[in-house]
């Protein structure tokens, strides 16, 4: 696998899912689900609790098993360019602080330096709690260590599994704003929100359904 | 990688440093029960020390393995490392040599302590050291993948524990065997070169099973 | 290369077609060959001249402790297919041989255990043999669990399929080192029991058990990974046809 | 409320009823490492045996404390449970009776087997029986404190074992001492009766000990 | 302690808030907090990520010490009376069924029988997910698990701390109707969210306000 930066993607495809079924203890969720993402798409998933949403995110990252169909990254020297999964764990470390959180977790294939860590938090609004081990931190306040990995990746796509759970309002204006900002240099986003989103741009909706032959 | 990887494994349980004893602490204790459940007496426990240290490191190893994989698994860290980091040899790399670094290495070095007080003499407690010093990496790199398997499962703990330890056996009886020789006077050479083998061989192949083994358990 | 003999072969449909073609074959002749070796051991055989009547209990213990052991390479050889090759139909041999196995080597530990009370005058001494035995035990159980405290099945496979290649290699260590282990310290415990050259009455019914055995292990796991397929395929249209087929057939 | 209570405890063992045999295969496991790593001489085990299957016991009680309080900790159901139940005497006992019904029970019916092995006879095989009968509840008494204090914390397993390891020593020493009586032929009553005095002093005492140390956790 | 229905409330007085302040880490985060709640009411906490919702709602119920200041609950025979507290931790067992979480868990001090039970599974939506172990559920129906404690306590005051989190928009609205039935029935309600409700009658709103001396 190989982490490709935005600027350095040719084509405008960047992935193609293909007739993809994925069945949770034997009943399918969803079949035959196709569609393509290409460079500055956001693309909604809705669907009731239950439907798939997430199960899909994470199918698509390699972190669950599809049953049938296909799915492929688009390919830069030949390695499939993975996406930044965030889903519903922040994958952040109670006993280390904030800073240490973002410095010593590779994003994209690579650590980073401080100062663009310490901007990264300072836009999070963070900044007061740079060295705060986060498990002081309150629960919309780790979701923000999270994202502050957004601005840090330099990949084609982000997945996000409700990222605006816990935000406060303030906090879903600035996601919104830099999921836009990402979709104009180029990239794509797929994301799930149960809550109103608010683009200038509509955003694409995806929408998963039951299969027919699935009753229950 | 692994460089950074290691630091960020080395700074966590810095930052619990109380943790860091623990290990210390479960090793001495379960050896100093047995004087108190078997027999205080002096040439009887010079002949048992040597394997009553040897089963107390493996299981003050095999439990603190818990703190390799399970809090990175269940607040998706684990997750993103694999996706993240690029290298997932370097990740389990880490992981099993600062397991070694900070559980293996301090039982090593307590080791002589617990042999004096089992009675045991110089040569026996030279061997104690230099097989334990063999040994532990090997249960570091093991446990690793029995850790691996079992991160993801409810009470994995005890089930860990059926995973690994008959798989911990063949050290066991060569390190315990060559201290008995050591007191013995007798050479031990034979079983020093099994171990290292069984070293050798569990680094260069281990690290794939826990690789295969973790990517099994997070999805 | 044609590998199409290959996915044949991994097809769990094909395999329930001609497992069910087999299944009485392996079965009946197992039952067979078991009548004719419980006969010719418990009345057909001389008594040894050490160990008298007790020398029977042989029949049943060495052709279980064999089995144990051929099982467990059955097992890990099924696991590492399926993983390597990703065939779910060597997965759901190894899940099968793997109860098999484990119910062999109980048996092989129970019945010792009643040949060592009289023989040694103990249930158990810590000789390597034994010990060994008791190793094998706990790496069928680990492989057991390990399936079993998976969900979703699929994840199980790959799982225990690790367990059992990294368990393999150990085998033959734990085997040899055990042996090694055992000499080094003071010979008190060495085998008690001199293999004899054994009477032709007793080697007929000794190898009669033990294909015997071995065939009926072959039977049960043959008849545990069609369970298997029927469970997992279960929402295939063949599998529904067998299921009502049966359901029909027991209607008329 | 006990009733129920204990109901959904042993109902949740039994979901994960696979579980319920590994701390007896820990026991069975542990017990066994003893002769690969000591002496396989049927006398020498024979003398040490009841001290070893007395600390394996031990461990195996302290290993399954975890499955005590930890998962219902995480999930929140601990908190419920001693917010809405009224009765967190209840909800202390129901986990300490399920312990013991779970773990203790079965070790106690298990370790004749283990004696055997160990090349013990029968005088002692029985004492041991009892005497781990009366102890094992104990283990079960004071490991829920323990538990209780170190569930809120990363990395309580090691922890634990220090805190709940020493205040099972003085059980662990009659136990195994009335053992080592009975297989020299000599009366153990006194010991049994400590035993029994220990017991019924925890029972009533200990409990209000873990409902005070889990208020503690919670918060 | 002990609970009390609803309906025996001869008061109409429950929670009397003085002066609360609560610290955390050598922080106020909010000091001579003042308020009262009374049946029928509707208070949502407001406040940005940080402010101090979680840990106010948590010290209410007796889960948290706070440092100056004191609440009272109002006492019938002179028992203080509990509210049920659903927080940002579902409390449901994943080993467990949806209905056996329910069943085999008190709620308000007693065990309830099945028929309200299997009503309230309905209520929320997972009529067909009865025997399913929770730990196949989806983060939304995981929620709704524990929401349906809702429908069977019979406590006089609810806090619930974002209990619109993975909840789908028809769950919210659900969820919206009950807070209302429920202050209607002369209950009271103390709730956080970080996305607009809707109820029928403004709620009142209660802001939280980081002190004066404390500076970051
Ligand atoms: C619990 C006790 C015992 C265990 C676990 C045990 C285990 C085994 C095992 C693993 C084998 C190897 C099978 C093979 O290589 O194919 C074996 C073979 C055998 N055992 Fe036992 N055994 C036990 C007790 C006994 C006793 C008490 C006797 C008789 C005094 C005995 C007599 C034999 C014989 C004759 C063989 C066949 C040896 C050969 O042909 O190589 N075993 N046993
Ligand atoms: N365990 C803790 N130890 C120390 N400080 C803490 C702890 N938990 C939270 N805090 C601090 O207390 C403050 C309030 O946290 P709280 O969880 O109450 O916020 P909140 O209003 O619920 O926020 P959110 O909207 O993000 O849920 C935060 O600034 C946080 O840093
Ligand atoms: N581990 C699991 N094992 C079996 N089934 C599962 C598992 N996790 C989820 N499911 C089932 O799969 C379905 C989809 O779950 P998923 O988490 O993808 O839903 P979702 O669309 O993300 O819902 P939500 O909006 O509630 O987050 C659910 O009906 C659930 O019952
Ligand atoms: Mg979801
Ligand atoms: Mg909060």
């Amino acid at each position: 696998m190989s982490h490709v930066p935005v600027s350095n993607l040719q084509d405008d495809l960047i992935l193609k899912v293909d007739k993809l079924g994925i069945r949770r203890s034997e009943r399918w969720l969803f079949r035959e689900l196709s569609f393509e993402l290409f460079r500055g798409d956001i693309v909604q998933i809705v669907g009731h609790n239950g439907a798939g949403k997430t199960s899909l995110m994470r199918s698509l990252c390699g972190l669950l098993t599809h049953a049938e169909g296909d799915f492929e990254w688009t390919e830069i020297n030949d390695l499939p360019c993975l996406p930044l999964y965030l889903g519903h764990l922040a994958a952040v470390k109670p006993e280390l602080t904030v800073f240490e959180n973002l410095k010593y977790h590779p994003i994209a294939g690579q650590f980073l330096g401080d100062e663009p860590i310490e901007d990264a938090i300072d836009q999070v609004r963070l900044g007061n709690y740079l060295d705060t081990p986060t498990r002081h931190l309150s629960a919309g306040q780790t979701r923000r260590v999270g994202l502050a990995r957004l601005l840090l990746a330099d990949t084609p796509c982000w997945i996000l599994d409700e990222p605006f759970t816990s935000l406060d309002v303030e906090g879903c204006k600035w996601l919104e704003q830099q999921i836009e900002q990402f979709a104009e240099k180029g990239g794509c986003v797929l994301l799930t929100s149960h809550q109103p989103v608010h683009f200038e741009k509509k955003p694409q909706i995806l929408e998963i359904k039951r299969p027919v032959e699935a009753l229950c | 990688m692994l460089g950074k990887l290691l630091r960020r494994e080395l700074l966590r349980h810095w930052r619990c440093r109380q943790d860091l004893i623990n290990p210390l602490i479960f090793f001495l204790i379960t050896v100093s029960l047995f004087p108190l459940a078997v027999t205080p007496d002096g040439a009887m426990l010079s002949r048992i020390g040597n394997g009553i240290i040897w089963v107390a490191a493996l299981l003050a190893a095999m439990l603190s393995l818990e703190s390799m994989y399970r809090d990175d698994f269940y607040d998706g860290t684990l997750e993103l490392l694999m996706l993240q980091s690029g290298s997932p040899y370097s990740v389990v790399m880490a992981k099993i040599i600062s397991h070694w670094l900070t559980t293996g290495l301090p039982l090593v070095i307590m080791s002589p302590l617990l042999a004096v007080m089992m009675q045991m003499e110089g040569d026996a407690i030279g061997a104690l050291m230099l097989t334990l010093l063999i040994g532990t990496p090997v249960l570091s790199l093991i446990g690793s993948v029995g850790m691996g398997l079992t991160v993801g499962l409810r009470q994995g703990g005890v089930l860990l524990s059926l995973l690994v330890l008959p798989l911990y056996i063949p050290i066991l009886i060569f390190g315990a065997g060559a201290v008995s020789r050591a007191a013995m006077g007798m050479d031990y050479s034979g079983q020093l070169a099994f171990m290292g083998a069984f070293l050798l061989g569990s680094i260069s192949l281990v690290p794939f099973a826990s690789v295969a083994a973790i990517k099994v358990s997070i999805r | 290369m044609n590998w199409q003999w290959f996915h044949r072969l991994s097809s769990p449909k094909w395999f329930y077609q001609i497992s069910e073609r087999w299944l009485p074959w392996v079965m009946g002749v197992s039952l067979v060959l078991m009548a004719a070796g419980i006969y010719q051991g418990l009345f057909n055989s001389v008594p040894d001249y050490q160990q008298g009547e007790s020398v029977r209990i042989m029949y049943l213990h060495v052709p279980t402790a064999f089995a144990s052991m051929m099982f467990y390479m059955v097992m890990a050889i099924a696991a590492a297919i399926g993983y390597i090759w990703r065939i779910k139909l060597a997965h759901m041999a190894a899940i099968s041989a793997a109860p098999v196995g484990a119910a062999m080597t109980f048996l092989a530990l129970f019945t010792g255990a009643f040949w060592g009370k009289p023989m040694w005058g103990t249930w158990w001494v810590w000789d390597a043999r034994l010990t060994s035995e008791l190793i094998l035990l706990f790496l069928y159980l680990g492989f057991i669990s390990l399936h079993q405290a998976f969900e979703d099945r699929e994840v199980g496979d790959r799982a225990a399929g690790v367990l059992a290649m990294v368990g393999v290699v150990n085998i033959p260590i734990i085997h040899f080192s055990v042996e090694w282990w055992n000499t080094l310290h003071q010979g008190a415990t060495i085998s008690k029991f001199e293999k004899p050259s054994l009477d032709p009455s007793m080697l007929i019914a000794l190898l009669l058990m033990i294909f015997a055995v071995i065939l009926f292990c072959s039977a049960i796991m043959m008849y545990r990974m069609r369970n298997e397929v029927l469970s997992r395929e279960n929402n295939k249209s063949w599998v529904k046809e067998v299921v009502l087929g049966k359901q029909i057939g027991k209607m008329k």
